[in-house]
């Protein structure tokens, strides 16, 4: 698309939405938001990448192979799934560390659940981007 | 901009002290850190930053009284019976260079009275306006570029 | 308990995960290769366990039933899992001689293994909601599977594959929606007795919604026009996993459905299943018969056999679900291996349209004999599985005096014996049309080793259940027991009341 | 007090929203309609969400708010700019108001070819 | 309200199958479309609906105060959706592809796996 | 076959040796059981099979069994061995003696078997192992027919008889033969009995080939001439008159029994009797004779009194002896010939001489002349028929007339070829090797043998036959050549002089019989347009349901789920629906309609774009019902789903065509609105009824203190939940990889 | 809540809906591709609105992250379709077809 503004605005946009979908994805434990949702948005931000600049600038930007993304985080949530299992609990059983935990305050949690919610990202992320690359290049 | 770099860090600095992981604590933060920066100007020599801050809310402040005003006069035409809108494709020269500069340029004429930014040329240095009220092509082409454009380049680009 | 469950699921996605991280080397069939093999050790442990401690089960997350997600496995579910895993071990040895190279770069053994992974969730999970999810990964993969290599017959049987399993997964999810709504749960075993609460009026209705959901995958008349539409068109291997697998997790979920949830008023449900299992078989056959490739013969069969095992749910007495597992498990074999062979006559005589080749009993005499073995089988001739399977179930529909379904089982049986013998006549009796001799040697030793080795297997597995039927049929009155009387598997879930 | 403010931003902003879907609805061309959507659109989203922010008037929520608007500021014209040239390089037909002396505007657009209107 | 809901499914469900009847492909994708939704907001009736209280727990509550909406069909829902896409995408591109693959997009045309008998 | 015997007469090697050592052995251990059965010991084996069934791997030697299992194992010896040189050097003589040698196999299985699912288990296998010898010459188009056409025919009957089976045991509860001959008075009393009846016979007579399905025996003759001698007259054929015979003491004795037996098997044995006179083929005829035995033999066995049972059981044997002899000689004259029509055949006897000799035997026995068995057997048939309850003479007349044709037919075929004057020119017959000539001169002196000594095999065979077949040994009747006078012997008089006249006349006969029986329907014919039918039918079956286009099968899938749905609700009743818009808000009333407005502008535009705004509107309708009922989460996704929706079909859409302009179609609409309205019924009774809340319950009351969750809805997803949202992940993954394979792989096959 | 806080909710909620009830009219009426697009685009920024409202309806800030979402992602449609409208027209004057 050869048009200054949406690429200009893009620049900027697509890093936004990369940052906010983060912002997204970390607070969905608590807030509106999760994975799913997280993944979705920064995706959309390399898809407007995709549009505006085409798919070899924005499959630069990514610098790594969408579906390769989406395989580790199926990977990664797999993993986080099996790891209670290492506990001997039941797969998919969350397992929780509290980083500087006070009795009134639960600290900085860190979770197998949170690991899990970060290879859901990462599967959609790289899913949609996988997707839409191929059919941009198609077209 | 390391000036604003700096103030980031002092920003983030400032979310660590308080523990808060909070949009609250990070601008409160980057306002500390301002004035703190603004403090210790002499320390760290003298940069546009502050002006170019000055600059910034001047930009915002102005372009929202612009927004409003636009949109009433286009309410205007919306509610009267018959059009008075007399639309044309005005071509704009731009004095703006930076990627930034021309796309707030272009986002605040879309947003300003009467006009709204079609394209810019792949030269950079016309840009294809479409006005509502073209009675007087050179008289809406002077308030653009002495209003929207000058306020851009200060803010963006720093020269006064 | 929890990782007898688990593993069955987990390592098909290790292994696709990994398969597809090596796509560009030659080391993904291997791992699909070994992948499967260790999927087939863990569900031969599944087996023993269960057949060891009764249906187990196992709380995903820790959560107790019926709020979290339970896997849960008796002898039935234990039974399909091991099968999975042999057909799995099967085809993909097959493929490493079927499956070209542009087909593996593009995640042919992820997509694949994921397949696997589906098909085994759907086998072990007790939570229906997750039942979707499992048909879902399925049937996703079914369809990039089924595309793949995009020749245009792929792409003109994956539309109509597409098109009409989409509408069936819209359907199933709605009563799940539907069901949701009625009882408040989804936990298998919490709805066999969550469901006594609802309106019988309308859970009759969600019953027919799920029948039909169920009856497109399952491929029962009037719903089973994307099978004969697809099935001949992509790879051999994958045709193969496909015919011998799909299919049955439809039938699958029809057996559990009607046996644990809506068993409140089988004097209508049954009956409607009993119609469609006879015209399933009839129409399928006749199918079968009106056509000219081996491939597409054998798809309408398999709707054709489909009608046999559901005529085993739709009869309901202990013996006809016996003769629906066995029918259930033999079929599997069977017809994968049937397709596995088309695959090496397509190699050796080049096609499968029995107009166009021919001359295979005359120079590969091996494939003739391992062609007869599964042909004859499902044809239901003794001493082979089928001829137990279709036993089984003309007798129980002869013990409740279903005279027709029983004279249409047999006739169907006669049918089947047509299609085979014409397979047998046109592409291994008459001479090749164009007077070239088809032999194996024609393939280099390892093709040869890939392609033959699975279809051997799976050749003597038919002979086995055939000539020591014991053991299997008294395997199959257990798991017909356990699905009579669900108590052991509801108390395996939700925890013995008493 | 703050709730009287708020609900008088609320109502402006939903007096703003009919406006602009009477323009979109009313205006006689697209970019014309366009002006109405974009300005009035932006700012009727703006008046309520400050409604919002008032009636909150919790830093954090407030912040949201602003991070909203800024955005909207952002890509509301993006869109409306691609929209523009679209309609400039596909040469949908533009109203042209009568008592107006046929200027570059004519050349600027007639340049454009007959109208290819949908059917 | 449910009631409400329900009828708002049942025009989607019927224009949705109109669509995938209409013997175009890309109709049949519009469908598709519409039916998901349909079938997504049917567990979100199903699961009864609550005007204005996400099912969120506030800082320092262990448990939502007062009632609640439902939240296990939000989560279905969620899943639903997701997957709904999934398979959309699939099938948009299937569509593209026979439509350069087979030159059409009206699939009683394609009868390539099918072909009549006259044909052959 | 043509040009003259093999010149390797050494046969196959090992190959053709091994089975016939085997065969031997066989036979000689069944041999050596004669002395005990002989003493009238009955000899069981068995161990469970299917113990679950109560189907028993049990086996039964007695009289009938092991007079069967000697002539299979002593005719299978012979016929190997002549096979061996008869296809010297076949390249797939191996698979030849592999089947031959597995359908001895289960022909004896089957006659020994004393279980009915065994028993049935071997009768397929004789099917199947008959299949693969009558199509043994496969890439000859009439060879694959005919094993087709057997194999359908007999496989058709074993499935009645299977049924049959089921039923008896179900009758009987138990499938030990041996145990349900005990109890056959239950049996005749049994409600079943006649279905079960009807059933079986249905098998039997399929298998034996009693008129009118006989039809495929004569073609069945396509095999090699080594398998018709065995398969087609001394086996096979004869399992389902063994099968009568076993059941015989269960079964017999009714009405039905006598009369369905009876009625067959005259009826049988006159008719083809005449067919086999038409015959200028030597097999042919011999096939036909088969026929007319097959018939006699049941004709028996309807029968109660020990006459018949004796003549049943010295025929069985006396046919199987010439019978295959002749069939062996008619191979020789074909192989050495070249040809097996009577009109090109004559004065083989001085070339022939050992063959002419064999023959001469065999039909001396056929033809019933003293002092041979056959002679004897005719007596006995002769008494059997007079012993016959009910209308003896129908019955004696019917024997008469058809040994008066046998009689005639051995002439023409074992007889004429050889002594007649004229020799054909252009051939150069020579006698056969011994491997060959060997089986028919055994087996007919075989039938002189015991023609002259008949006690030796009453002792030994037939009256262990009788037994078993009767109950008591008192019913078995004398074997002699010379009974006294007696009115047997003035018909044995009477069939000399009319088979004579016949023969004498048999050329003009055969015309004459040509424009008679040629009217006939013929039931040959009758499976091709059978086949056809079926063919057809399936086509136009096929073409209905399995049309190839989309359209209907989407027709059918919608129909099926609006008739599902609405005739349960017809047949259910209307559940309760409790409808309350009390709290229905102006602003759900305006969501809800903006979505059906949406959706019905997707539905009547024509304009692509069009159409995706509007899918945007209904998902931007749905979404604010998301957020109204409090789902932001659902929301924000249905958003970000809807927007990439839009993407997506943007993108594609750059390469796609313009919708077609939609006509309207009425029955779509109605299957459409059915849908709707059955969906919208549904949805509204489910919501009428109250919902049970535990599972919300405990997820709100656990979210925080035992998940660490605040948002519930995520928590539900990545740990109440987690599975689902992990093959939920999954889904995702493989629709990109399947979607971007589909894209790729296309394009390289573009490229190419 | 104070009833005019109430009250201007409402007045709210029924302007916003009303607006987009236009917007969709607009999309009825075409007739230009951009015409659509142009409503379909203010009706994504109605919802932002709409949202704000729930927002403080509700006394929830949970309908503020789907209006940032919106706000952030609303306008990739309007691109993409903008971008086809843009092509389209090309490729219709070569293949003569029509949208
Ligand atoms: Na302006
Ligand atoms: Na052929």
């Amino acid at each position: 698309m050869n048009s200054v503004i949406l690429r200009v605005g893009t620049r900027y946009l697509a890093g936004l939405l990369l940052v906010f979908s983060f912002y997204m994805m970390l607070r969905g434990h608590n807030e509106p938001g999760g994975g799913f949702i997280g993944g979705l948005t920064g995706a959309t931000g390399f898809v407007l990448y995709a549009i505006a600049c085409g798919t070899e600038d924005a499959r630069a930007a990514l610098r790594v192979l969408p579906q390769t993304i989406a395989i580790w985080g199926l990977g990664i949530a797999l993993f986080a799934g099996v790891f209670a299992a290492a506990f001997g609990d039941a797969l998919f059983t969350g397992q929780w560390l509290f980083i500087g935990a006070t009795d009134d305050d639960k600290g900085l949690p860190l979770s197998t659940v949170l690991f899990f919610d970060i290879g859901v990202y990462l599967v959609v992320f790289g899913s949609i981007l996988t997707l839409v690359f191929a059919m941009e290049e198609e077209v | 901009m390391n000036t604003f770099g700096l103030n980031i860090i002092l920003a983030i600095a400032w979310v660590a002290f308080t523990g808060s992981v909070s949009l609250t604590g990070l601008i409160t933060g980057f306002a500390i850190g301002y004035g703190a920066l603004w403090l210790i100007q002499p320390l760290i020599g003298t940069s546009t930053y502050f002006s170019r801050v000055t600059a910034w809310i001047k930009l915002i402040i102005m372009f929202h009284y612009e927004l409003i005003l636009s949109s009433l006069e286009v309410a205007m035409d919306v509610l009267t019976p018959r059009h008075r809108a007399r639309p044309a494709v005005i071509e704009m020269p731009l004095d703006v260079k930076t990627d930034t500069g021309i796309l707030l340029v272009t986002n605040l004429i879309s947003l300003t009275p009467g006009t709204l930014s079609l394209d810019v040329s792949e030269d950079r240095k016309t840009l294809l306006v479409h006005a509502m009220f073209a009675d007087d092509h050179e008289a809406i082409l002077h308030k653009l570029k002495n209003g929207m454009e000058r306020w851009v380049i200060e803010a963006v680009e720093g020269a006064t | 308990m929890s990782w007898y469950l688990a593993t069955p699921i987990v390592i098909p996605f290790v292994t696709a995960v990994l398969a597809f991280l090596l796509r560009r080397t030659h080391w993904g069939r291997w791992i699909s290769v070994s992948g499967s093999t260790i999927l087939l050790i863990a569900s031969i442990t599944l087996m023993s366990v269960v057949q060891r401690d009764g249906v187990i089960a196992a709380q995903m997350g820790g959560w107790p039933a019926p709020f979290g997600i339970t896997l849960v496995a008796d002898l039935l579910s234990a039974v399909m899992v091991l099968i999975t895993a042999i057909v799995a071990v099967a085809v993909s040895i097959y493929a490493i001689a079927d499956v070209d190279e542009g087909m593996e770069r593009l995640g042919y053994h992820a997509l694949f293994n994921m397949l696997i992974a589906g098909v085994v969730g759907a086998f072990i999970t007790g939570d229906l909601f997750n039942l979707y999810v499992w048909f879902e990964v399925m049937l996703i993969a079914s369809f990039g599977l089924l595309v793949l290599g995009g020749r245009p017959e792929q792409i003109d049987g994956g539309v109509k594959y597409v098109a009409l399993n989409l509408v069936s997964t819209i359907l199933f999810l709605t009563g799940i929606g539907l069901l949701y709504g009625m009882t408040g749960t989804l936990n298998l075993a919490d709805l066999a007795s969550a469901v006594d609460g609802a309106d019988p009026r309308l859970l009759t209705v969600v019953a027919v919604l799920f029948m039909i959901a169920f009856g497109v995958k399952a491929a029962v008349f009037p719903l089973f026009f994307w099978l004969p539409a697809s099935y001949h068109t992509p790879a051999f291997a994958v045709s193969a996993v496909f015919a011998g697998l799909l299919t049955k997790v439809g039938v699958y979920a029809l057996l559990r459905m009607f046996t644990l949830i809506f068993d409140h008023d089988t004097a209508f449900t049954h009956t409607i299943l009993l119609w469609v299992a006879a015209l399933t078989m009839v129409v399928g056959v006749l199918g079968a018969a009106a056509q000219s490739d081996m491939r597409k013969i054998l798809s309408f069969h398999i709707v054709s056999q489909i009608g046999y095992m559901i005529l085993g749910l739709a009869l309901l007495t202990p013996l006809a679900l016996v003769g629906a597992v066995f029918y259930l498990v033999h079929h599997i074999v069977v017809k994968a291996n049937l397709f596995l062979i088309a695959g090496v006559a397509k190699r050796i005589a080049g096609d499968t349209d029995l107009a166009r080749i021919g001359g295979l009993y005359k120079s590969a005499p091996v494939l003739a004999i391992l062609f007869v073995i599964p042909a004859f089988s499902l044809a239901g001739f003794p001493p082979l599985s089928g001829f137990w399977a279709k036993f089984l179930l003309v007798k129980a529909a002869l013990e409740v005096e279903g005279w027709i379904v029983a004279g249409i089982a047999l006739a169907v049986g006669l049918l089947t014996i047509y299609s085979m013998t014409k397979i047998w006549a046109q592409a291994f009796w008459e001479p090749h049309p164009e007077g070239v001799d088809p032999e194996l040697s024609s393939l280099s030793g390892r093709d040869r080793a890939a392609l033959l080795l699975p279809i051997a297997g799976l050749a003597v597995l038919t002979v086995i259940i055939g000539v020591m039927p014991e053991p299997f049929v008294r395997f199959a009155e257990e798991s017909a027991a356990q699905l009579l009387d669900p108590s052991a598997y509801i108390a395996a879930v939700l925890g013995d009341p008493a | 007090m703050t709730e009287i403010i708020a609900g008088c931003l609320i109502i402006l902003g939903g007096v703003f929203a009919v406006i602009g879907g009477l323009g979109l609805l009313r205006m006689p061309d697209v970019l014309i309609r366009m002006h109405a959507s974009t300005k009035i659109g932006t700012l009727s989203c703006g008046l309520i969400l400050a409604g919002c922010a008032v009636v909150f008037a919790e830093p954090d929520i407030i912040i949201r708010v602003i991070a909203i608007v800024l955005f909207i500021l952002l890509t509301a014209p993006i869109g409306a700019h691609m929209m523009g040239r679209s309609v400039l390089s596909t040469g949908v037909a533009l109203w042209q108001n009568e008592d107006i002396a046929q200027d570059r505007v004519e050349d600027a657009l007639l340049r454009e070819h007959d109208t290819p209107e949908e059917k | 309200m449910e009631f409400l809901f329900a009828i708002t499914i049942g025009v989607l469900v019927s224009s949705a199958v109109y669509l995938m009847l209409s013997n175009n492909l890309l109709r049949f994708i519009f469908g598709l479309v519409l039916i998901s939704n349909a079938a997504n907001l049917t567990i979100f009736v199903s699961g009864r609906m609550t005007d204005g209280a996400p099912p969120l727990i506030p800082e320092g509550a262990d448990a939502p105060l007062g009632d609640v909406a439902n939240a296990l069909p939000q989560a279905l829902v969620l899943t639903a959706i997701v997957i709904g896409f999934g398979l959309f995408a699939f099938a948009i591109v299937l569509v593209f592809r026979a439509w350069t693959t087979l030159g059409s997009l009206t699939p009683d045309d394609m009868r390539l796996a099918e072909p009549d008998e006259v044909q052959k | 076959m043509a040009g003259g015997f093999p010149t390797d007469v050494r046969g196959n090697g090992a190959i053709g040796i091994v089975p016939v050592l085997f065969s031997a052995a066989l036979f000689v251990y069944f041999a050596s059981l004669v002395p005990t059965i002989a003493a009238g010991d009955i000899l069981r084996a068995s161990v469970p099979w299917v113990a679950s069934l109560g189907i028993d791997f049990a086996f039964l030697v007695d009289g009938l069994s092991l007079t069967f299992a000697l002539l299979i194992s002593g005719i299978g010896t012979l016929v190997l061995l002549y096979s061996n040189t008869y296809l010297a050097g076949h390249p797939q003589y191996a698979r030849f003696a592999l089947f031959l040698t597995a359908f001895m196999v289960s022909m004896l299985g089957l006659v020994l078997a004393d279980d009915l699912i065994l028993l049935f288990v071997f009768w397929e296998l004789t099917t199947l192992t008959s299949y693969m010898l009558i199509g043994f010459s496969h890439e000859a188009e009439k060879s694959r027919r005919n094993a087709l056409q057997a194999l359908f025919v007999t496989g058709a009957g074993g499935l009645a008889f299977l049924a049959g089976l089921i039923l008896l045991a179900a009758a009987t509860g138990t499938t030990s033969i041996s145990g349900l001959i005990a109890m056959e008075e239950d049996i005749r009393q049994h409600a079943m009995y006649l279905p079960i009846l009807i059933l079986l016979l249905a098998g039997t007579f399929t298998k034996s080939a009693q008129v009118p399905f006989h039809f495929w025996l004569p073609n069945a003759m396509a095999a090699p001439t080594p398998v018709s001698a065995f398969l087609h007259s001394a086996t096979m054929v004869k399992a389902g008159v063994y099968v009568m015979a076993r059941l015989h003491p269960a079964m017999s004795g009714t009405d039905v029994w006598l009369w369905t037996l009876t009625i067959f098997g005259a009826v049988t044995a006159v008719f083809s009797s005449l067919l086999a006179l038409r015959q200028t083929d030597l097999k042919q005829a011999l096939a036909y004779t088969t026929l007319m035995a097959l018939g006699t033999l049941t004709l028996f066995l309807g029968q109660e009194s020990g006459y018949a049972m004796t003549a049943f059981g010295t025929f069985l044997i006396v046919h199987s002896l010439y019978k295959a002899a002749l069939f062996l000689v008619v191979g020789c004259i074909d192989l050495s010939t070249g040809t097996r029509e009577t009109d090109q055949l004559g004065g083989l006897g001085r070339l022939m001489p050992v063959t002419a000799f064999s023959a001469a035997l065999a039909a001396f026995s056929m033809a019933g002349f003293p002092p041979f068995l056959g002679f004897i057997g005719k007596e006995l048939k002769y008494a059997g028929a007079l012993a016959v309850a009910s209308e003896p003479l129908l019955v004696a007349g019917a024997v008469l007339l058809s040994n008066a044709l046998m009689l005639a037919v051995a002439g023409v075929v074992a007889f004429r070829p050889f002594w007649r004057s004229s020799v054909p020119a252009g051939q150069s017959p020579r006698e056969a090797p011994w491997q060959m000539w060997a089986g028919p001169l055994v087996l007919a002196c075989l039938g002189a043998l015991f023609g002259i000594y008949p006690d030796l095999l009453q002792v030994a065979l037939i009256n262990p036959t009788v037994v078993s077949l009767t109950g008591e040994i008192g019913e078995a009747k004398e074997l002699q050549l010379w009974a006294g006078f007696n009115i047997p012997l003035i018909l044995s008089v009477a069939t000399f002089v009319l088979g004579l006249l016949i023969y004498a006349g048999h050329v003009r006969l055969r015309a004459r019989l040509g424009s008679v029986l040629g009217g006939l329907p013929n039931l040959d014919t009758g499976w091709d347009r059978f086949l056809d039918g079926l063919k057809g039918f399936a086509k136009w079956q096929t073409r209905i349901v399995q049309n190839g286009k989309l359209s209907s099968y989407l027709f059918g899938t919608f129909l099926t789920i609006a008739a599902g749905i609405l005739l349960t609700l017809v047949y259910t009743g209307m559940p309760t629906i409790a409808v309350d818009l009390s709290d229905v808000e102006w602003k759900h009333t305006s969501i809800a309609f903006l979505t059906i407005a949406g959706s019905l502008l997707v539905l009547a535009t024509n304009s692509r774009i069009a159409a995706i705004a509007a899918l945007g509107v209904v998902g931007i309708g749905i979404a604010m019902i998301f957020i109204v009922f409090s789902a932001p989460d659902v929301a924000i996704t249905q958003l970000l789903v809807e927007t990439l929706v839009v993407v997506l079909v943007a993108v594609v859409m750059l390469r796609l065509p313009a919708l077609p302009r939609a006509e309207f179609r009425l029955g779509h609409a109605v299957l459409s609105l059915a849908v709707g309205a059955a969906v919208t019924l549904t949805v509204v009774s489910v919501v009428s009824n109250p919902l049970d809340l535990r599972l919300t319950e405990y997820f709100e009351t656990t979210s925080w203190p035992e998940a660490y969750g605040r948002n519930i809805v995520n928590v539900i997803l990545v740990d109440f939940r987690a599975l689902d949202t992990f093959g939920e992940i999954a889904v995702v993954v493989i629709a990109a990889l399947s979607a971007y394979a589909l894209l790729r792989t296309t394009r390289k096959r573009g490229r190419e | 809540m104070s009833g005019f806080l109430e009250l201007s909710l409402e007045i709210g909620f029924m302007c916003v809906v009303a607006s987009v009830v236009l917007a969709f009219m607009r999309m009825i009426k075409g007739p230009s591709l951009q015409d659509r697009v142009v409503a379909l685009d203010f009706m994504t920024v109605a919802i932002v609105a709409f949202c704000g409202l729930a927002a403080v309806r509700y006394r929830t800030s949970a309908f503020l992250d789907v209006a940032l979402v919106l706000a952030l992602v609303g306008f990739l449609a309007t691109v993409a379709l903008a971008r086809f409208a843009e092509r389209n027209i090309v490729r219709n004057r070569k293949d003569g077809t029509d949208d």
